[in-house]
């Protein structure tokens, strides 16, 4: 651990990391057009949170962070579950997984 | 608990015709109505006209976080009004008796409805309760015109609702504002009309954004609309042309006057100065109205557009006699509501059993009238002639006192506004000698001939006699004997006019349990 | 009897005629409710007999009974009462409008015997008579105003009284718009009058009337006798707003006769006479109204020689006449103004009743070109015609006579009149003169032009026995206001009664430092001018009958132009009415259905397209609205780093 | 948060509403399994659901408005929370009546979808009670999770999956950015606790710009949930896909508990909004065109449901105003008194709205469209009756609780000077008169007969009735209801 910080690595750039994985995760969630690809887009951002939680956590030198980090990954793990469900029957009933696909509904 | 039993007393009726047998819907309502109306009569009783305070009152705390109370009560100004309104309902429902054919359950709960919310908001002594029967009478008011009216009645009726409402939603923000201004000042939020009239509402002459000025164009917006004020009166031909005839009735009488009450209630004694100020923006609408409404009345080719327009002329009248506010103006302009409810109402009433028996309100298809129905024609030159202001009728009175007022103070608008006398008289004879004289036209000889065969008769039923005949005998007790109903009224406009910029009304309750305290339980910071 | 159950029962007995007819209006009994009318009328005029032997028993600086019924309307300072006042003035206008009412109430029993509603008639002509004497009796303006719409409301309905006839409707209607004109300014008189004097009782008004006379305009006596003036402009048909009288003749005759030639016409003089004293203090006024007077004689007199329309001569002549009336008034002869009054409306109710008669003699026929030699088949209508005739031209000695040369010489002597004024004066007399005889040669004299068809007979003794009480008092009615020079070579030295009569109540003229001389002069002028005129129109319709058509042709536009009543009407049709008709319909249409209505849909169809708009924005795509979630996030993140 | 030495049977008495209410949604997804995977009769999971939400109901009122942390404070109790949680009980109850009367609901997967909902509640009731940002997500998470899948439950089959996809994947996209507001703002703090970032919220809000980031993003997450512009996009499309029981669930459950939320996170987290007038600012232009639009976009909406949905959107707006008041006025509560009141009287309407739509959608893929109301009054008068009143009292129009609301709300903004807020609200509440009207217009005016004919639905029309008495009762003595809201705030 002091070696990273021996490196010139602090909380900084931690957080600029998360920040550009959760952009790249909007990005996704915005530009991509299969819907897998945006559940994985949604997964990234989720998960540069959780690299904030646990660089604030250290940084700031207490667990909660990392504890977050863990409900997190649950709540991940079930969004991501309720997500391919859906994306599944989808698949199933329209033999589509294309978001642009889905817009029956509008105006 | 006089008041309020005659407000909510319909509402009970409403109930009842809920359950009534469909037979027996319109004899029961009428009945119900009737007494109605003679119940009401009781208020000449308990009335006191020598005093201006507001009597018969009743206060009991409705939304105390807010100071907001049930208070109710009469005064010179409110009187005539209210025994207007239940007097037009029995007669209203005998006049759509045959006229309204479907749903007539819900056309007379629409009816009993809406008495209910007039008589509310004619008694209000609270603003926000004002607030709520004059917006509520608009829900009945809609379902009446956009039911059984005519052809294009979606499109009237919801003119007719969202015109309204536009106006009425600015004067509710002013009435917040007033209750604000009430717990500034006296440290007690307080919705009572008698607590806004001893406020310091600050004003500037010569702004435009003070908050004396804005609060009475927020009111005035409404009750302008209501009356309504050119250049805001284009809902009011098209509400009339559809609605059925006793819609048309009872807006015309009643509805109409709601706005120009409210201008007498609130705007003129709570905004002296603004009032002052800009008064002269009020009388130039009032004066344009009373012009223009004639002119275009003049070229109507509609009886009932004709009659709407002539409203929209005579409603200008009352509007430039408040706004000249002094003790003749203000007294003709109250005695002219009552005189535009009873002679407008009547047109509206003979137009819609002529239209009962041709089904057409075309003046050009007309002809002849009088021949083929000498009584109804009998009855439609009285009324005529009560509209143009015929002395010895009840309008000449009105318009006379309105004038008078006006030439003490306004000499340019009240000779403006005497023009309006000519072009009345223009557009009424025009379209009496276009409907009644001359030779009968095809219209009427072959509806004529089509009821003979129905063996019904072509000139006044029975029906309609009773129902017109209160009508022209009001039109004449009023023209000969207007002291009878001025005395009511005397008092309270003598005290209105003569206390300018510093009302005040005292209250009169009913009885004892009638004013609990109001305990104001919530003050804010 | 009391003067006040006399004045109720005056007043009460045409309200119950008109009551009793008016509820029975579909009968058809003419007699019956023409007996009933009539002696409602009758029982008036007992009434007003006794009321003025009352008030003539009195001594003179105290004629004046005053009733008050009730208090009508009170509001602050203005207190108005249901109150009447009977004197000298009144009682002059109560005796006529009783008197001849009941007269022409028995003509029309005959006249109106084979009409489908004549008790309609009978009622609106007894109500009339109500209206009329409440105008004349009431002792304030308001209550005036009362009877004088009320007046103006009964010509409507009789003028329109055959109204499915759209040409009689719109008569009654065009009546009753242009005396709304003059009641406009009626009121506003009244306005100025009662804050100028803080009350509208005539004793009152005049009992608080300044001293000096207002010079200029703009005073308030001044503006105010300006606007009742107009109000009498209208009432009694001076120019500009004579033009409704000529029509009114659509009515039934009895109708023209009462309404409009004896009464409601002179209410005009009547109220200025009535407020004299007020009108003196306004001498700007008083000249306005003698050359508004003297105009009206003569540009009247001036169609009447064109008209071929029996009623529209006699028409044209009334308004002429109340000319005579105006120009009296307006020179401050007041007197004279209420003799001339009494005077026409003994004569031309007769000529109107005595047309009338040859009305119904010639089956509604009233175009005198188809006339002429009716003097044998009607000889009773024709000799009261004469009669009246002879008076209207001013033969002397007959009642128009006296009164016009009263009226005339007033004109040239009066300190407020002008030789000018008495020179159009002349003029109209002359012309009077000659459309009369034109009238009486072409109706009664030469040889008849009467449709095969028509058989003209003698009127029915109910109907010749009212000509011939007027034809009566046409004659001699004039004796009671003989002139003075005239008195003194008369044998007898015959008072001047009438002039007595009101000189309690209206201010009277000095003719100091006039010569009788100039008078007898003037007298000769007018005589010989009228008797010149009257011979020329013999001699152009009986003796040289060509000569009218080669007069004609000579004049060509001129004729046309006058014969055309000036263009008058079509002036104010095209002028007024078309424009403001046309105005009101684009006012209509500009204003309201393209500029309010349009701006309101406007509103209303921007909104709406409004919402259609975001339609696009809502466009169903999930990535767009995760955009907008991101746009949302960035614009408020600088918002509140930047802003 | 050092142990859990603290657990005490009394946190777990508090939360027993929220127990009862999950071990209920377990019963009949036990009974279906030991079925065999038959779904058993619809009535009995709706008896023992109801009676799950009766039980909890129960015990909220009688455990009562107590000022209590349990779970090491991690939960709070107080009065609003105590208020709010019996709305939203009523309201689970409520759509659970309308999902077994609406066939796009009660269907083979009746008993799933009971359970998906109940739990659901129990997310609501733990956002409701939430103290910590964390279970506040969570329970957020919880209750967004299950709505995901009860739209995709529904038996139409192409308009509720793309629904549910948008939902899902629009509604996980403002939760990942609210999360990560989330963690901003425990990195600044140092702690997700409510009571903790309170004291440090008013230092930190001026100094520190991640802090501020955290603070937006959680509000514009909240602003998400409650649909205002301009992350509304999702709410019609969503509400319109829905079965119409989900949609009154959403509409009124959702949004009540979020709205509580953001209340209480909006004085929790920016401690006075006086503090930061910026975002006041953003806010107030966020309510301005919140209703500007959702009115505007509802004028020309055929279905009713989207009209509905429209109108939801514009509502929030106007509690958003109360919010502002709320903000800016400190610890005067007549702002919070004004949103609590219009969220009541709003969930009772929109329950009434989408309840009728609900009984009047014939079957599972029936899109209720405007002209479908055609003739209605004459045939079915009480119903069409509801429905006007509703809509008017939607359109505030007195004597309604409609009127009231809008009124409480006017008050407060005109009482803190938000003067052209409240005459914006004025402005955009006329044009929503207009379509308002419109299914009025239909169903009395038209003579044409549309499609809709309502079959015997008991329970619905109970609970729609019941909601009708509510709306007059409120509508003309809002007292009561003023007053119990005002004392759960705290103030006596």
């Amino acid at each position: 651990m002091q070696n990273i910080e021996a490196i010139g690595i602090g909380q900084n750039h931690y957080l600029i990391l998360s920040a550009i994985i959760f952009s790249i995760g909007i990005m996704g969630v915005l530009f991509r057009k299969n819907i897998i690809m945006m559940l994985m887009s949604l997964e990234l951002m989720l998960n540069a949170i959780n690299l904030t939680f646990i660089a604030f956590g250290y940084f700031n030198g207490n667990l909660n962070g990392q504890i977050m980090v863990f409900f997190v990954m649950t709540l991940a793990a079930a969004e991501a579950a309720i997500g391919l469900a859906i994306a599944v029957m989808i698949y199933r009933k329209f033999n589509e997984v294309n978001i642009r696909y889905f817009e029956q509904m509008k105006g | 608990m006089f008041l309020s039993t005659l407000i909510f007393m319909p509402f009970v009726f409403a109930l009842i015709v809920l359950f009534v047998p469909s037979k027996y819907i319109r004899s029961v309502s009428f009945g119900l109505a009737l007494g109605h109306f003679f119940y009401s009569l009781n208020l000449l009783r308990f009335f006191d006209s020598s005093s201006h305070a507001i009597q018969l009152a009743q206060k009991i705390p409705w939304l105390p976080s807010l100071g907001i109370t049930y208070f109710v009560g009469v005064d010179g100004i409110s009187f005539w009004l209210v025994l207007l309104s239940t007097f037009l309902t029995p007669i209203v429902i005998l006049a759509s008796w045959e006229s309204i054919k479907e749903n007539v359950r819900g056309f007379h709960i629409s009816l009993f409805a809406l008495t209910s919310f007039m008589l509310g908001s004619f008694l209000a002594i609270d603003g926000v309760l004002f607030y709520v029967f004059f917006e509520a009478s608009l829900i009945p008011m809609y379902f009446i015109i956009g039911i059984w009216g005519g052809q294009r009645r979606l499109y009237a009726t919801v003119k007719f609702f969202i015109y309204t409402m536009l106006g009425s939603l600015f004067m509710l923000l002013a009435i917040i504002y007033l209750m604000k201004l009430t717990q500034v000042q006296f440290g007690q939020m307080s919705a009572s009309i008698l607590d806004w009239y001893k406020l310091e509402i600050p004003f500037v002459a010569g702004e435009f954004i003070n908050t004396q000025t804005l609060l009475m164009i927020a009111f005035s917006l409404a009750f302008a609309i209501k009356v309504p004020l050119f250049p805001l009166h284009t809902w009011l031909p098209d509400a009339h042309v559809e609605a059925p005839t006793s819609g048309s009735v009872v807006l015309a009488a009643v509805m109409l006057k709601m706005g120009t009450y409210g201008f007498l209630r609130f705007v003129i004694p709570l905004f002296p100065g603004a009032v002052d100020y800009w008064s002269w923006v009020f009388l130039l609408l009032a004066v344009v109205g009373i012009i223009y409404g004639a002119l275009v009345a003049m070229v109507q080719p509609d009886v009932k557009k004709l009659v709407a327009y002539s409203s929209v002329s005579h409603m200008g009248y009352i509007v430039l006699g408040l706004f000249v506010f002094n003790n003749y103006s203000v007294t003709g302009a109250l005695y002219q509501m009552l005189n535009h409810g009873i002679s407008t109402g009547a047109l509206f009433l003979l137009v819609g059993l002529i239209y009962e028996r041709t089904h057409s309100r075309e003046i050009s298809k007309y002809g002849g009238l009088a021949s083929a129905a000498p009584w109804i024609g009998i009855c439609f030159l009285i009324v005529t002639f009560s509209s143009i202001a015929v002395p010895m009728t009840n309008g000449f009175v009105g318009e006379f006192l309105i004038l008078l007022g006006s030439f003490s103070t306004k000499k340019p608008f009240a000779v403006a506004a005497s023009t309006g006398v000519v072009l009345g008289a223009a557009y009424m004879l025009w379209m009496t000698k276009k409907v009644f004289f001359g030779v009968e036209s095809d219209l009427v000889k072959s509806e004529k001939l089509h009821l003979k065969e129905k063996g019904e008769k072509f000139d006044l039923r029975w029906r309609e006699v009773a129902y017109l005949t209160p009508f022209l005998g009001l039109i004449f007790w009023m023209g000969i004997f207007p002291g009878h109903f001025l005395s009511y009224s005397t008092a309270s406009l003598q005290h209105l006019t003569q206390s300018k910029g510093h009302y005040e009304l005292q209250v009169l309750f009913a009885s004892e349990n009638d004013s609990k305290v109001v305990e104001n339980n919530y003050q804010g910071k | 009897m009391s003067h006040q159950l006399l004045l109720s029962l005056l007043l009460l007995a045409p309200v119950l005629g008109f009551f009793i007819n008016g509820f029975n209006f579909s009968s058809t009994k003419a007699i019956a409710v023409g007996t009933l009318g009539t002696l409602c009328s009758f029982i008036s005029f007992i009434c007003s007999l006794g009321l003025v032997l009352k008030l003539g028993g009195l001594p003179e600086d105290q004629r004046r009974l005053t009733v008050e019924f009730f208090n009508w309307l009170q509001v602050a300072d203005l207190k108005i009462g249901f109150s009447f006042i009977v004197d000298q003035i009144s009682a002059v206008m109560i005796l006529i409008i009783t008197g001849i009412g009941t007269l022409i109430h028995l003509f029309s029993v005959g006249y109106m015997s084979h009409d489908l509603r004549p008790a309609k008639y009978f009622a609106y002509l007894n109500l009339f008579l109500f209206n009329m004497l409440l105008l004349v009796l009431s002792d304030n303006l308001l209550l005036m105003f009362v009877g004088w719409e009320g007046v103006g409301l009964c010509s409507y309905l009789l003028i329109g009284f055959w109204f499915s006839d759209p040409a009689k409707a719109s008569a009654g209607m065009k009546a009753f718009i242009t005396n709304r004109i003059g009641d406009v300014g009626f009121l506003i008189g009244m306005f100025i009058l009662f804050f100028q004097f803080g009350t509208l009782n005539f004793v009152e008004i005049l009992s608080r009337l300044p001293a000096v006379a207002e010079l200029g305009w703009t005073g308030p006596i001044t503006l105010s006798c300006l606007a009742l003036f107009i109000g009498a402009t209208g009432k009694s048909a001076q120019i500009p707003l004579y033009v409704w009288l000529p029509d009114a003749m659509a009515g039934p005759t009895p109708v023209s006769a009462l309404i409009h030639a004896a009464t409601m016409v002179t209410a005009g003089v009547y109220m200025i006479v009535r407020l004299s004293g007020l009108f003196v203090l306004a001498p700007n006024v008083m000249m306005l109204i003698a050359v508004v007077g003297a105009a009206t004689a003569l540009f009247a007199a001036l169609i009447g020689l064109t008209q071929w329309d029996i009623k529209k001569v006699l028409a044209y002549s009334t308004v002429s006449q109340l000319g005579y009336m105006f120009l009296a008034v307006g020179v401050g002869a007041f007197g004279g103004a209420m003799f001339h009054l009494m005077t026409h409306a003994f004569f031309k109710a007769l000529m109107f009743l005595g047309s009338g008669s040859v009305i119904h003699a010639m089956h509604e026929e009233q175009d005198i070109r188809k006339m002429g030699g009716l003097a044998k088949k009607l000889p009773m209508t024709h000799a009261t015609f004469l009669v009246g005739w002879l008076a209207i031209i001013g033969f002397p000695f007959l009642s128009g006579f006296f009164s016009k040369d009263e009226i005339l010489w007033s004109v040239y002597a009066s300190p407020n009149g002008h030789p000018l004024l008495w020179f159009i004066g002349v003029c109209g007399a002359g012309c009077t003169a000659f459309y009369m005889t034109r009238l009486m040669a072409l109706t009664f004299w030469g040889k008849s032009r009467v449709p095969k068809e028509i058989h003209p007979h003698e009127s029915p003794l109910v109907m010749t026995f009212p000509l011939i009480i007027l034809a009566f008092f046409a004659l001699t009615i004039g004796w009671v206001g003989v002139p003075h020079i005239l008195a003194s070579v008369l044998p007898g030295h015959i008072p001047n009664v009438f002039e007595h009569w009101l000189e309690p109540v209206v201010p009277k003229l000095s003719f100091i430092g006039k010569s009788s001389l100039l008078e007898w002069a003037l007298m000769g002028i007018s005589v010989s001018v009228a008797g010149l005129c009257a011979w020329l129109a013999f001699d152009f319709y009986i003796v040289h009958k060509e000569r009218p058509k080669s007069f004609v042709l000579k004049m060509g536009k001129l004729y046309q132009f006058v014969s055309h009543k000036f263009y008058v009407d079509e002036f104010y049709k095209q002028r007024i009415l078309d424009p403001l008709i046309e105005g009101s319909t684009a006012l209509w249409a500009y204003v309201d259905v393209n500029f309010i209505d349009r701006l309101t849909y406007f509103i209303a169809d921007f909104t709406v397209s409004a919402g259609a708009g975001l339609k696009s924005i809502q466009n169903g795509q999930t990535q767009q609205y995760a955009l907008y979630i991101l746009l949302g996030l960035v614009t408020t993140i600088t918002w509140i780093l930047v802003g | 948060m050092e142990s859990i030495n603290h657990f005490s049977w009394l946190d777990v008495l508090l939360v027993s509403p929220a127990l009862v209410l999950f071990f209920s949604s377990l019963i009949p997804l036990l009974s279906k399994i030991f079925n065999g995977n038959r779904e058993t009769n619809s009535f009995s999971v709706l008896a023992s659901a109801l009676a799950g939400v009766v039980t909890a109901l129960g015990l909220t009122v009688t455990l009562g408005s107590t000022h209590k942390p349990a779970f090491d404070g991690m939960l709070q109790f107080d009065g609003v929370s105590f208020f709010v949680s019996i709305l939203i009980l009523l309201i689970t109850g409520a759509s659970l009546i309308f999902a077994k009367e609406n066939t796009s609901s009660n269907n083979h997967q009746f008993s799933e979808f009971v359970f998906l909902l109940l739990n659901s509640a129990v997310g609501m009731l733990t956002v409701l009670w939430a103290n910590d940002l964390m279970v506040f997500f969570i329970g957020m998470e919880l209750m967004s999770l299950c709505l995901y899948i009860l739209i995709a439950l529904s038996s139409e089959g192409k308009l509720s999956k793309e629904a549910s996809l948008k939902y899902f994947i629009l509604g996980s996209f403002a939760s990942a950015i609210l999360l990560y507001g989330v963690a901003l703002i425990y990195g600044m703090v140092g702690s997700t606790q409510f009571s903790q970032i309170l004291e440090s919220a008013r230092e930190l809000i001026l100094t520190s710009r991640i802090y501020l980031f955290g603070v937006v993003f959680v509000i514009l997450g909240l602003c998400f949930k409650v649909s205002l512009f301009p992350f509304q996009a999702w709410t019609p499309d969503v509400y319109q896909g829905s079965p119409s029981p989900v949609t009154a669930f959403m509409a009124t459950g959702v949004k009540t508990v979020c709205f509580v939320v953001f209340l209480k996170t909006l004085k929790i987290l920016v401690v006075g909004l006086d503090s930061s007038h910026k975002l006041i600012e953003v806010l107030q232009w966020i309510a301005a065109l919140t209703m500007l639009l959702g009115n505007i976009a509802a004028l020309v909406q055929n279905n009713v449901k989207r009209m509905l949905a429209y109108s939801s959107i514009s509502h929030s707006g106007y509690i958003l105003i109360g919010l502002i008041v709320s903000g800016v006025s400190g610890d005067d509560f007549f702002g919070s008194a004004s949103i609590l009141f219009y969220l009541a009287s709003y969930s009772i309407m929109t329950l009434g709205a989408f309840g009728i739509v609900s009984i009047l959608e014939k079957n599972y893929d029936m899109q209720l469209q405007v002209q479908d109301l055609s003739g209605l009054g004459k045939r079915s008068p009480w119903l069409a009756g509801c429905f006007t009143l509703v809509l008017l009292s939607l359109g505030g129009i007195p004597p309604t609780v409609g009127f009231f609301a809008k009124f409480y709300i006017f008050s407060a903004a005109l009482k803190y000077q938000l003067i052209w807020l409240a005459i914006w609200g004025v402005l955009s509440s006329i044009i929503s008169i207009y379509y308002y009207l419109r299914p009025i217009v239909f169903m009395y005016m038209k003579n044409e007969e549309g499609a809709v004919l309502p079959k015997e639905k008991t329970l619905s029309f109970g609970v729609i009735s019941a909601s009708m008495v509510l709306i007059l009762v409120f509508g003309v003595m809002s007292q009561p209801l003023f007053q119990w809201i005002i004392s759960a705030l705290g103030v006596h």
